[in-house]
């Protein structure tokens, strides 16, 4: 009988089944799919973005298409992390997956107050900070263009929690390697790469911007190429784990990450496309892994060749 | 993925989102035909999505594994249901998304997921039901139409506006029904002539004796006039709302609609607290 | 009878009948395309990036396709300055539209040869430098991405030569307008944004990257709002004309970026799809004036309305 | 697009790119069907294409307007002309390009420019045609076939492999034209059993009396073998090459292949210096 290849990964202490994560914003507060799979067959899951307070976001329209790829200003619109605690958390908590929160702020104290909120729950298994969010006015972009704020940042947060910090990063930066190192120093377990990218859209109709916000982030598969670059360029500049997203709809995109040195890759856009994208790359990388006679998937990561 | 075909595919330890059945399914079209200038009936067979569907609700239509470009799904209202498992599709070439869907033919395989968020919320007994469609507005009030109808316990009123004749379609199948129909055009073409809630106005000049209630779907400056008019009638009234939408599934928070001063919420969320609305849920203003 | 509206643009002293350009590397050396139409009728042809000495390019392979967008390393592969002006530019200067050369460089002083010898050919109406190629080595990434570098390459340029000097800016920066306010402070006439995006792709089954290079640069639609944001933003900051590229597929696309402020704009990756794109943006962009009751394409730049 | 359609749109006061006749047109499908395992054969009717086409060149074809994924067009080779003005293509299915060209139908629009690139240099009159395909490498060597066959001024000798009997398409048109053909399958399902170079190997082992040249298409491998068999029989040979390929018109520089030593240039690129060269053009280390 063929023995099912090993597909468990390591993100620092936190191990994980598989090495497919949902991407914050995109899966919701972690149980709105489970109509179409059952979440726990999961790698882990990271829920939709959390701040201080809960937060209204921006006026619509939030969202426009390009091609091959989505803008959204959603203004990282949530329900806050009490709200996420008290209402969210008992059900995700069923869930036999590991819980990542995702959190940001305007400030570095409330990073570091959302980190305390945080440490004080059972239940979540990590943190990841998103320091690269464009839509809010004063909100991630500033944290996450400048190697000493980001590293300040991932220092508070750190210093406030046992658990394990992952730090996703901005791609819209002249050298992500300085962004990635300064926050690999301050200790950061695990770095994500990449958020969304800026970018518009006119309607050349009603010359209007598409965005309400004028401005927004660019995910799904168009930024594929872009996000492969930046994880292939921060593996190298780092010694943590680096989980690859952006643009991933199958478990074939899925490898491109994984061979480039990604340890894991997370789902984004492609939730909304298929909301079984996520547990479909998990089957297909078991089905690839099997064909290809590959018996532990850690035999794949890193394993581009050259010419 | 249709291996998991069960409506609801309950998972063993926890309950579902919003604990909505809805399905993803794989379906081959029956037909998809042109039937007005720019406007498509599309048909498949589905008895799940048949047997669940309510007027209002909508599908999220996926446009074929073939290509990235357009890449979300995009949202249909359930236009009918015909021969018991018929669903069917009424829409408006707009774009590429729809010019792709136009493309498809018999036999095609599409992915849709529904049925999505909350239909029309019946009349009383004893009410009379209004309904009000700008251009393709029309097509959840069909299936509103043939519910209404089959129930027969209301009086069912409809009025129609359109840009020019051309446009006007499913006339014989909704005097089919046998509804009470009204019929406006921009132009003149067909029927009266001006916009539709003109002629609302005109035969809606007072409550009457019977209790009405309003449904209406179309552009939102239609909506915005019915809901002003039902209002002044104080008549209860829903409109069915569009939403630029990335999910459908209450995941990705895009379809936001700004809700009336007052309501506990900034922001409703068309996929999943609409596409039916109260009208005094939405803050007419912004809209 | 309906009168034609006014298409025609100033690129500072640089007089163009209509705001389309075709992009460098995209349009060969100006004359390939003949066969489909006149390039007369266009705004301004650029032709493809040039060296002192003749550059074999990369080896293969050179592209990669990638949802809506295109990955190239060509490795700058021309015939050389030399063999240009020789061989190239007689027939080109029949064409009624003015030439522009797009030049690169190794070093400062190579911008500055390059500059010297075209000063001294007629029939070059501007020219472009490429300060942001990302293919080769040591190429123009360095000088692009930093403010003081990008502005030695413009000013030397400029002090070799009285034809107006446009540069082409890289994408992959943390603050585009730092480099556009830089390079306009020391004489440039007008700047092109953008250049290709840098990003990889992998091929999953024989676990190679799909470019021999690794590394390339990505255009077409994919980019086409990342690159309207960067518009957007060095439109604010400069006084001098934009000219704005990036994935521009038709005459809508091309409204996009004349709408947020750009005075011209290149049509690169379309030429390969379809090579009377230039030209269906020109009849495109008459045909949407007169409907719009649009007398000068002037009224439409910089037309964007806010909600 | 189809206004000006004349086979070189001759501007007046400069001469072409390269002086190459190619047409940019918009043909609608007489047919597209499935002939072979993931094979599929096109036909469409153009006058100026079929009137101008020489064995060993290439059309580029773009995939529909209606999406922007995939994004470039396909290069494929023309697979043959019949009654006069229907163009044929013979392809494999691999990728999305691929698929959805799989999926158009009958009456479907497709733009197609060509015809791109050299064609086979066609043998002395004295000479024999040994043509050697791998696959859908028979795509070009069909229509250089049916040109041999109708000035009948060389014997052809085809030498065909492929993986398995699935594959093996277009067999009796071949035998139509009366070439001499031999097969050869890798799992022995059809022919003779093995690579068809091994074959080419047994039938050539000498030059024998009468002079042949050599016209190649299929997988590097197969082509860099043939290339050395023929330096081995001194024979001439051409082979048709791949590369990706942006535009097919000389102006992305993307399909270049690296020249032999002792070229003049250290590239050829395969739109416009081929896609057929003589095998000694091209560098087999790096292929
Ligand atoms: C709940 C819901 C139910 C709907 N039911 C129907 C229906 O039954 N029949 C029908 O024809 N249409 C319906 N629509 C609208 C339909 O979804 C859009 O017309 C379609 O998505 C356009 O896709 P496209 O790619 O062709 O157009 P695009 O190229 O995306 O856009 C073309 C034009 O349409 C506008 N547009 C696109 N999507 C939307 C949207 N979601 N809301 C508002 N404007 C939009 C764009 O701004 C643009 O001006 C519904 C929308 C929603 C949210
Ligand atoms: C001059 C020329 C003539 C050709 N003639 C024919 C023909 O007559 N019939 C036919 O079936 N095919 C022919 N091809 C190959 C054909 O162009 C490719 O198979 C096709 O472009 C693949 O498109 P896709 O989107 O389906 O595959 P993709 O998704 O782009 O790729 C699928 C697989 O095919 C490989 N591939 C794709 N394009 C090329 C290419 N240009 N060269 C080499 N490998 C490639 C990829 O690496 C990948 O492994 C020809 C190619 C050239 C350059
Ligand atoms: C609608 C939407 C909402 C998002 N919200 C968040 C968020 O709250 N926090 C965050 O770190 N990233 C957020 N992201 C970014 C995604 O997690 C992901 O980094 C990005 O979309 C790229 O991946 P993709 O191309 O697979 O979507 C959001 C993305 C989208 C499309
Ligand atoms: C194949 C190819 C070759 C290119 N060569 C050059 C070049 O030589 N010099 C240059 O400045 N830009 C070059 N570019 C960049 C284009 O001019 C343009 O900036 C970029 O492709 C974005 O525009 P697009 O999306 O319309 O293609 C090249 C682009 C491509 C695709
Ligand atoms: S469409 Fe995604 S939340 Fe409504
Ligand atoms: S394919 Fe563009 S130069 Fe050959």
């Amino acid at each position: 009988m063929a023995v099912l290849p090993d597909l468990s990964v390591d993100i620092g202490d936190l191990k994980l089944k598989n090495p497919v994560i949902t991407a914050s914003g995109t899966f919701g507060y972690g149980t709105e799919l489970t109509p179409f799979f059952d979440p726990s067959l999961l790698g882990a899951i990271i829920v939709k973005g959390l701040s201080l307070r809960p937060m209204p976001g921006n006026p619509p329209p939030r969202i426009a298409e390009t091609p091959c790829g989505l803008l959204n200003a959603i203004g990282l619109a949530n329900i806050g992390i009490q709200a996420f605690i008290e209402e969210k958390l008992p059900v995700l908590t069923k869930i036999e997956a590991p819980v990542i929160t995702n959190i940001y702020g305007h400030t570095v104290k409330e990073y570091a107050d959302l980190a305390k909120k945080i440490e004080k729950v059972e239940g979540i298994a990590a943190i990841e900070i998103n320091i690269s969010c464009p839509n809010v006015e004063k909100g991630g972009i500033a944290f996450g263009t400048d190697p000493d704020t980001a590293a300040a940042v991932t220092e508070r947060v750190v210093n406030n929690t046992t658990k394990p910090v992952i730090v996703k990063l901005a791609p819209n930066v002249t050298d992500i390697t300085t962004i990635a190192t300064a926050v690999e120093s301050v200790g950061a377990k695990a770095i994500s790469v990449t958020n969304t990218i800026l970018g518009m859209a006119v309607d050349v109709t009603t010359r209007l911007p598409k965005l309400a916000n004028i401005v927004g982030g660019l995910s799904g598969p168009a930024i594929k190429p872009i996000a492969l670059y930046l994880v292939h360029k921060v593996v190298a500049a780092v010694t943590i784990p680096v989980i690859g997203l952006g643009g991933i709809m199958d478990y074939r995109d899925a490898l491109e990450f994984l061979l480039v040195g990604a340890r894991a890759i997370q789902v984004g856009t492609a939730n909304f496309v298929n909301p079984k994208t996520a547990i479909e790359i998990v089957h297909g990388l078991t089905d690839f892994c099997s064909r290809e006679k590959v018996s532990n998937i850690n035999q794949i990561i890193g394993g581009l060749k050259t010419m | 993925m249709l291996a998991d075909q069960s409506l609801v595919l309950k998972a063993p330890r926890y309950t579902f989102g919003y604990g909505k059945k809805m399905v993803e399914e794989t379906v081959a079209l029956k037909s998809n035909q042109q039937i007005g200038k720019n406007i498509w009936l599309m048909e498949f067979r589905s008895t799940l999505l048949a047997s669940h569907a309510k007027p209002g609700q909508f599908l999220m239509v996926h446009l074929g594994e073939r290509t990235k470009d357009p890449l979300l799904r995009r949202p249909f209202s359930i236009h009918g249901i015909q021969e018991g498992d018929k669903v069917m599709i009424l829409y408006n070439v707009v774009g590429a998304g729809t010019s792709l869907l136009s493309s498809l033919k018999e036999h095609d395989i599409i992915s849709v997921i529904g049925p999505l968020g909350n239909g029309f919320a019946l009349p009383r007994p004893s009410e009379r039901a209004i309904l009000v469609g700008g251009g393709i507005g029309l097509a959840p009030l069909f299936f509103l139409a043939q519910v209404l109808q089959k129930d027969q316990r209301n009086t069912v009123t409809l009025f129609l506006g359109f840009s020019t004749s051309q446009e006007v379609v499913r006339i014989q199948q909704l005097e089919e029904l046998g509804v009470n129909l009204s019929l406006t055009t921009e132009d003149g073409s067909l029927g009266f002539k001006g916009i539709v809630t003109d002629l609302l106005d005109q035969r809606l000049s007072n409550k009457g004796p019977i209790k009405s209630v309003i449904y209406a779907c179309g552009p939102p400056q239609m909506l915005k006039k019915v809901a002003q008019k039902a209002t002044t009638l104080s008549l209860r009234s829903y409109v069915s709302l569009e939403g630029y939408m990335a999910c459908g599934l209450g995941i990705c928070l895009g379809c936001a609609v700004k809700a009336a001063h007052g309501e506990t919420k900034p922001y409703y969320y068309v996929c999943q607290d609409g596409p039916v609305f109260p009208s005094g849920m939405i803050d007419w203003e912004v809209l």
